[in-house]
């Protein structure tokens, strides 16, 4: 059952990883991206990561993905324009992609030996109350410093928006 | 019910090779394809791939760590999402383009 | 395979329930709009159009499904209906009634209790601005996709104040699953005053409930925060190329979010399926009472004078209906034999009068406040809305932090 | 008993509290007040400020201010109120024969350092607070009168109150780092207020040299503090004074001659005396409080503070005195030659300073910490006089434009001329005792000091007296119309005159007596009659000069031309500096630093550095395409490396 869930969630999300790589207009990628991570939020629920899983729903699907798709639509951006020589990017890109996926299944299948089957509702510490616990108080000071990173980040993109660049 | 070809329960090796793949699409992403702002969501789904990775990591091990590095991750790809859509408004306003190989004013 | 049958079973319910409750939400609007206008409103199919829900559901089915050429098809088409699963998908978790026991089986009166239940529907609220956006952007029409920016932009700026409404009566309960945060507010101070969330000590939410009350108004994109669908700026803002049963999509997801908002101020701060003061002083009383004041109304409109054609048969019909249920209820009230009837009608009946309350709120509002301008509209959120929300929950924190031990 | 029972943080807490509530709520009011006055236009307040519309000192005067009430009475009352919590301990206290201690908290606590906020009282700070918050109380009240048309009325006593916090915390502290936090934060207070005209160049110029020339001696004070903590492992003078007789005599000596340097920069002495006649920029009340009754002593009380350590290292004890005895006979001659009459009391300052250190160079530790009671009376009234004169002239300060003053402004002639004969040591009044003790002490220790200090005496009083002849008699010769200033001014002046007269029998040395160790007994009446006449001689001196016939010193100025000009131009000290320490300075880090140093070496480093990058960024360049699509290949190929390391190094296991 867990593994039936996990197979279809894990096919939905790599059919909409391999859609959003393919596809040359920008707004299916982004539909295809939000679709990965809707389907990597139930494989969070199934490794027990309720608070993520629906974090990641709230700030990736529901915030950033939405940014995203406002921009695009803002922007009107169209699909990618045909270029005289398409396949130039392919010429170095391919063989560094085809090393980097070969060493790092390589490196994977050397670590990984026995892991633990994922037993749906056995992690049972991905709760509000467990993460809020931790995040302040061992992870105060991160906490602290990555909410300072968000207001730069305010200023920042405020600055950026003017109108007089 | 027969048995099925499959264990009953994923081992936790299926999301890190599942992650794999993801990462291994947003890299193909991202060296391929010429819209900034889908090069930008193949960065988006490499962290996606990371984050997964840390959460089966997490369950592996047994403790909340994993969790934590996960939201801070979204934390800051939220940050990051609000700053570089404002660099890209900011090159379509000037450039009017968002094909990464026209935007090339570092060139010398 | 109990539980998949008893989900199948509670799912088949609700969703009859809500799909009724959605047509004839449509219907009460449209009265009450009329009447708030000095109309009759729908009054032709059926006695006091009441039949009109259905009409109009069979008109929106056989319509011609006309998709102009210029639209992007395949978002064009997925739009309405992310939209309307999303919007149904909210109600899913939303419990309206305690756990109760029905022929020796244990369930509980909603479809699910996730212990992250406020996360979930906050998740796809936030996830449901997309039908709005793909479908104003799909449309390939400039009034469509201004409507989609706007409807982005707003739900975006108003999610923040309301998932900071909405996170002050969280630190009061503690939890974030639903019928946790009902189980908080059970019970009376002083024997009459309810311990619902806004009158709750040590810090009364009454602020997080009007902020989230406006906020709520602007998230199912309801006047006075209708800009993505102006209608005298957008034609009809994202929805202007959309007929027959994808433009009823929209028109379902829009009141099934209505529901799903009220439900969780119901929920979250008016205390859920719990009565308004304790059982001790009569509350028990009130449905039979409620029900028989509108039965013998009926009644004796429908006897003495009749309006319409049919109103002399119509209303004395309704009416003993109504004195039916208010008997039902008053039997509740006064036998012990029907205790288990009283477990399941009572909390729905306190659920569904608040969530209808609201709900009329809702319309009210419509029928009475103008729409804002885009940059008031965003003004309000930002400078506005956003302060008071973290004061309040600052405020909350403290007293919570100080008084709770 | 329970431990903390006085409550002595109270004592410094209150002017903070002052400091505080002036800093805020006083500005506030004042910009409301501002607001106010411009809504309003400019009716009132006219006829008021008509009879009082004179530049005091210098700039900032604004007809248009009116003292905020609120800020006179928080600053009076917070000092007047730590004054009264100072004398009820006192009293609850009885005989101070051991330091009365409280303990707060740990303030640094890092290894073998711990230092605690404790705040001690015992017979020497007894007086010091005394004096420090009874002087401030009345220079306070002075100073509602005399700043009252000034801008920043509030900020003036902001600042005024928050010396008052730091100087009680100097004199409270139980260890050297507590005194030096109340040091350095007199010293910021000081530059604040010297500089607080400070649209004035001079200004600005004058708090910037006391407070550079501070660092010098604040320098040597850290010094001397490390090296108290490396052989005592200790900074509380409870730990550190009682074993100071065990340790090496160099060591002592030392740290000596380094609290020296610290006391030598605080206390306006040779070498580093410069900044105090500067620091006269400041407004007169600040001159009275900080530049003569209770900052500059500072050093003294520190020196004195440390007795012991002086009485282990004569050397340093010696040094005392010799920079005591030098700095009282050169600003004694230069303020000969001055002719604006704050210069004259501030050279006056740092003369008596002089006879302070030389007071406990000689081992007279009592006389030196009477001197400055004393000198804290009369040098205060001599301040707050010359401001009631600056007051009632409207500004001008120089001696040569007055004259016959004693019948337009009499209360302040009266009280300036008591404050003159106790300077000058007149018998009988405060100055004459403190004063005889230490050149009796200085006999005993050696008679050329004796005879050195005994003439200094004499043109102490001759000086001082020349000024004050200068002032109020003979005839006006300035334009103003002179007029007699407000009680609230006048009233400081006559409790201060009267503190002047009786200030020798309130018995202070024998409250000290028992502090400080003994002293050989055996004076000589010889030495203390001839002391008393030289100091009338002078006097007599300066009324023939001055009063009799005034072309005399004219002649002799003349007749000694070239000495004349060296003490006009005392003696050339800040133009030595110039030429010794500024300029070389300036020269040297020009030559050395920026030619040699910096532009040959560290250029050079930077420019082969640079030029290295340059060609291997040529080599680079060709990397750099401006092509995004080209950056993002590095990068993955950067991970394939990566991974491949990893994988090389076995895996993350």
């Amino acid at each position: 059952m867990d593994s039936l869930f996990f197979l279809a969630f894990a096919a939905i999300a790599v059919a909409c990883g391999i859609n959003l790589v393919i596809q040359t207009h920008p707004i299916t990628s982004a539909l295809s991206l939000i679709g990965v991570m809707g389907s990597l939020a139930v494989l969070y629920l199934l490794l027990g990561a309720e608070f993520i899983a629906m974090v990641q729903l709230v700030v990736y699907a529901g915030a950033i993905m939405v940014l995203f798709v406002f921009v695009i639509m803002l922007l009107n951006a169209g699909a990618e324009k045909r270029v005289a020589r398409p396949w130039k990017p392919y010429l170095v890109g391919a063989p560094l992609l085809v090393i980097f996926v070969g060493v790092a299944s390589c490196i994977l299948h050397d670590m990984l030996g026995d892991s633990d089957p994922v037993i749906f509702g056995s992690f049972t510490q991905g709760g509000a109350r467990e993460i809020g616990r931790s995040l302040f108080t061992e992870y105060l000071l991160p906490f602290e410093v990555t909410s300072v990173l968000i207001l730069i980040a305010i200023l920042g993109a405020m600055v950026l928006a003017r109108k007089e660049f | 019910m027969p048995p099925l070809p499959i264990p009953e329960h994923p081992p936790v090796a299926w999301y890190l090779i599942l992650s794999a793949i993801l990462f291994g699409l947003g890299v193909a992403g991202f060296l391929f394809r010429r819209n900034i702002i889908t090069v930008f969501m193949s960065i988006e789904l490499m962290l996606n791939a990371v984050n997964l990775s840390f959460i089966a990591f997490s369950y592996q091990l047994k403790q909340v760590s994993g969790h934590i590095f996960t939201f801070f991750v979204m934390v800051v790809a939220a940050a990051e999402a609000a700053v570089g859509l404002a660099i890209i408004l900011t090159i379509y306003k000037n450039k009017s383009t968002l094909e990464v190989d026209e935007i090339n004013s570092l060139n010398n | 395979m109990d539980f998949i049958v008893l989900s199948l079973i509670k799912a088949g319910l609700i969703a009859f329930v809500l799909l009724t409750t959605l047509a004839y939400l449509q219907w009460v609007e449209r009265k009450v709009l009329a009447h708030i206008q000095l109309r009759p409103g729908p009054r032709r199919v059926g006695p006091h159009g009441l039949l009109q829900p259905l009409a109009d559901v069979i008109k929106l089915l056989t319509k011609e499904g006309y998709v102009p050429s210029h639209v992007n098809k395949p978002f064009y088409f997925l739009a309405p209906f992310l939209g309307v699963v999303l919007a149904l998908l909210a109600i899913s978790v939303i419990p309206f009634g305690p756990e109760i026991e029905i022929a020796g089986v244990k369930t509980q009166m909603g479809m699910t209790d996730l212990s992250v239940g406020l996360l979930f529907i906050l998740g796809l609220t936030s996830v449901g601005v997309y039908g709005v956006a793909l479908g104003g952007w799909a449309s390939n029409n400039k009034y469509a996709l201004l409507g989609g920016l706007r409807s982005s932009a707003q739900m975006i700026s108003y999610e923040l104040p309301m998932a900071l409404a909405l996170a002050s009566p969280l630190l009061l309960a503690n939890t974030l699953s639903f019928r946790e945060i009902v189980g908080t507010q059970e019970g009376f101070y002083f024997g009459f005053l309810p311990r619902w969330a806004i009158f709750q000590m040590p810090f009364p939410q009454v602020v997080a409930f009007i902020l989230y009350v406006i906020t709520a108004f602007a998230e199912t994109n309801r006047v006075p925060f209708d800009l993505p669908e102006a209608e005298n700026e957008l034609v009809a803002g994202f929805h202007t190329e959309y007929s027959s049963l994808k433009f009823a999509a929209f028109f379902m997801a829009e009141y099934a979010n209505m529901i799903t908002v009220t439900s969780i101020a119901t929920l979250l701060f008016l205390g859920g399926w719990h009565p308004p003061f304790p059982r001790e002083l009569g509350s028990d009383f009130i449905p039979p009472l409620l029900f028989a004041a509108g039965g013998a109304v009926m009644l004796f409109h429908g006897v003495t004078q009749p309006r319409g054609k049919w109103d002399n048969i119509t209303l004395p019909v309704f009416g003993l209906i109504f004195l039916g249920i208010a008997a039902l209820f008053a039997g509740c009230a006064v036998l012990p034999m029907l205790e288990p009837v009283r477990q399941i009608l009572l909390p729905v009946f306190w659920f569904a009068g608040k969530t209808g309350i609201l709900l009329f709120l809702f319309i009210w509002v419509r029928g009475t406040l103008p729409r804002f301008r885009y940059d008031q509209l965003m003004r309000f959120a930002w400078t506005f809305l956003f302060p008071v929300a973290v004061v309040n929950l600052l405020a909350t924190s403290f007293f919570v932090a100080v008084f709770s031990n | 008993m329970n431990e903390n029972a006085h409550q002595l943080w109270l004592i410094p807490a209150l002017p903070l509290a002052g400091a505080l509530i002036n800093g805020v709520v006083g500005q506030m009011r004042d910009r409301a007040a501002h607001a106010a006055a411009h809504g309003h236009g400019h009716g009132h307040g006219h006829s008021h400020s008509h009879s009082h519309s004179q530049g005091h000192d210098h700039g900032g005067h604004d007809s248009h201010a009116k003292p905020d009430p609120l800020v006179s009475m928080v600053s009076i009352g917070s000092v007047l109120l730590a004054f009264l919590w100072v004398s009820k301990t006192l009293i609850a206290l009885g005989d101070l024969n051991t330091a009365y201690v409280e303990r707060y908290f740990t303030w640094i606590a890092s290894g073998s350092l711990n230092v605690g906020f404790d705040l001690a009282i015992d017979r020497l700070s007894a007086v010091m607070l005394l004096v420090v918050t009874g002087i401030g109380t009345l220079i306070h009240i002075y100073a509602t009168g005399y700043m009252s048309h000034e801008k920043g009325y509030y900020r003036f006593f902001c600042y005024l109150n928050l010396f008052m916090f730091f100087m009680l915390i100097l004199v409270l502290g139980a260890n050297y780092l507590l005194l030096f936090i109340g040091w350095e934060g007199v010293g910021l207070c000081s530059y604040l207020l010297i500089g607080f005209y400070f649209l004035k160049k001079s200004a600005g110029d004058a708090g910037k040299k006391a407070f550079i020339v501070n660092r010098v001696g604040d320098f040597g004070f850290a010094l001397a503090m490390l090296l108290i903590f490396i052989h005592f492992g200790s900074l509380d003078f409870g730990a550190v004074l009682p074993k100071a007789s065990g340790v090496d005599t160099g060591i002592l000596t030392a740290i000596g001659l380094l609290l020296l340097v610290g006391a030598c920069g605080k206390s306006a002495q040779v070498p580093l005396y410069v900044w105090l006649p500067d620091a006269m920029e400041g407004p007169t009340p600040v001159s009275a409080l900080i530049h003569a009754a209770t900052m500059v002593t500072a050093g003294v009380y520190m020196v004195a503070r440390s007795f012991p350590i002086y009485e282990g290292a004569p050397m340093a004890r010696e040094a005392v005195a010799l920079i005591g005895l030098a700095t009282a006979v050169m600003a004694a001659t230069i303020g000969l030659a001055q002719n604006d009459i704050k210069k004259v009391f501030a050279y006056s300052t740092v003369s008596q300073l002089g006879f302070m250190f030389l007071g406990l160079g000689v081992g007279a530790y009592g006389a030196g910490i009477y001197h400055v009671v004393t000198h804290a009376f009369f040098k205060a009234l001599l301040f707050l006089g010359a401001g009631s004169v600056i007051h009632a002239l409207g500004g001008e300060q120089d001696i040569r434009n007055m004259g016959g003053l004693r019948t337009k402004i009499p209360w302040t002639f009266a009280t300036l001329f008591i404050a003159a004969f106790a300077i000058a040591g007149f018998p009988g009044l405060s100055g004459y005792y403190s004063k005889h003790e230490i050149l009796l002490a200085a006999h005993h220790h050696a008679h050329w000091m004796y005879w050195v200090g005994t003439i200094t005496a004499g043109i102490t009083s001759f000086y001082v007296f020349r000024c004050i002849f200068l002032t109020f008699f003979g005839e006006y010769r300035g334009k103003a119309h002179p007029h007699e200033s407000p009680a609230v001014m006048l009233i400081p002046l006559i409790l201060l005159a009267g503190l002047s007269i009786a200030g020798g029998f309130l018995g202070i040395p024998h409250w000290l007596e028992p502090f400080f160790p003994k002293m050989a007994e055996g004076h000589d009446a010889m030495a203390g009659n001839i002391t008393t006449l030289v100091g009338l001689g002078g006097i007599v001196l300066a009324y023939l000069f001055y009063v009799v016939s005034p072309g005399i010193p004219e002649g002799i100025a003349n007749s000694l031309r070239g000495l004349y000009n060296l003490i006009d131009n005392k003696y050339y000290v800040d133009e030595a500096y110039d030429s010794a320490i500024v300029h070389p300075l300036e020269h040297g880090s020009r030559i050395v630093l920026w030619r040699g140093v910096d532009a040959g070496f560290i250029d050079g480093i930077v420019n082969g550095m640079g030029g290295v990058s340059r060609s291997i960024g040529g080599a680079l360049r060709t990397l750099q395409s401006g092509n995004i699509r080209s950056y993002a290949n590095w990068v993955v190929l950067g991970a394939v490396i990566f991974l491949v390391m990893l994988g090389a190094a076995g895996g993350a296991r």
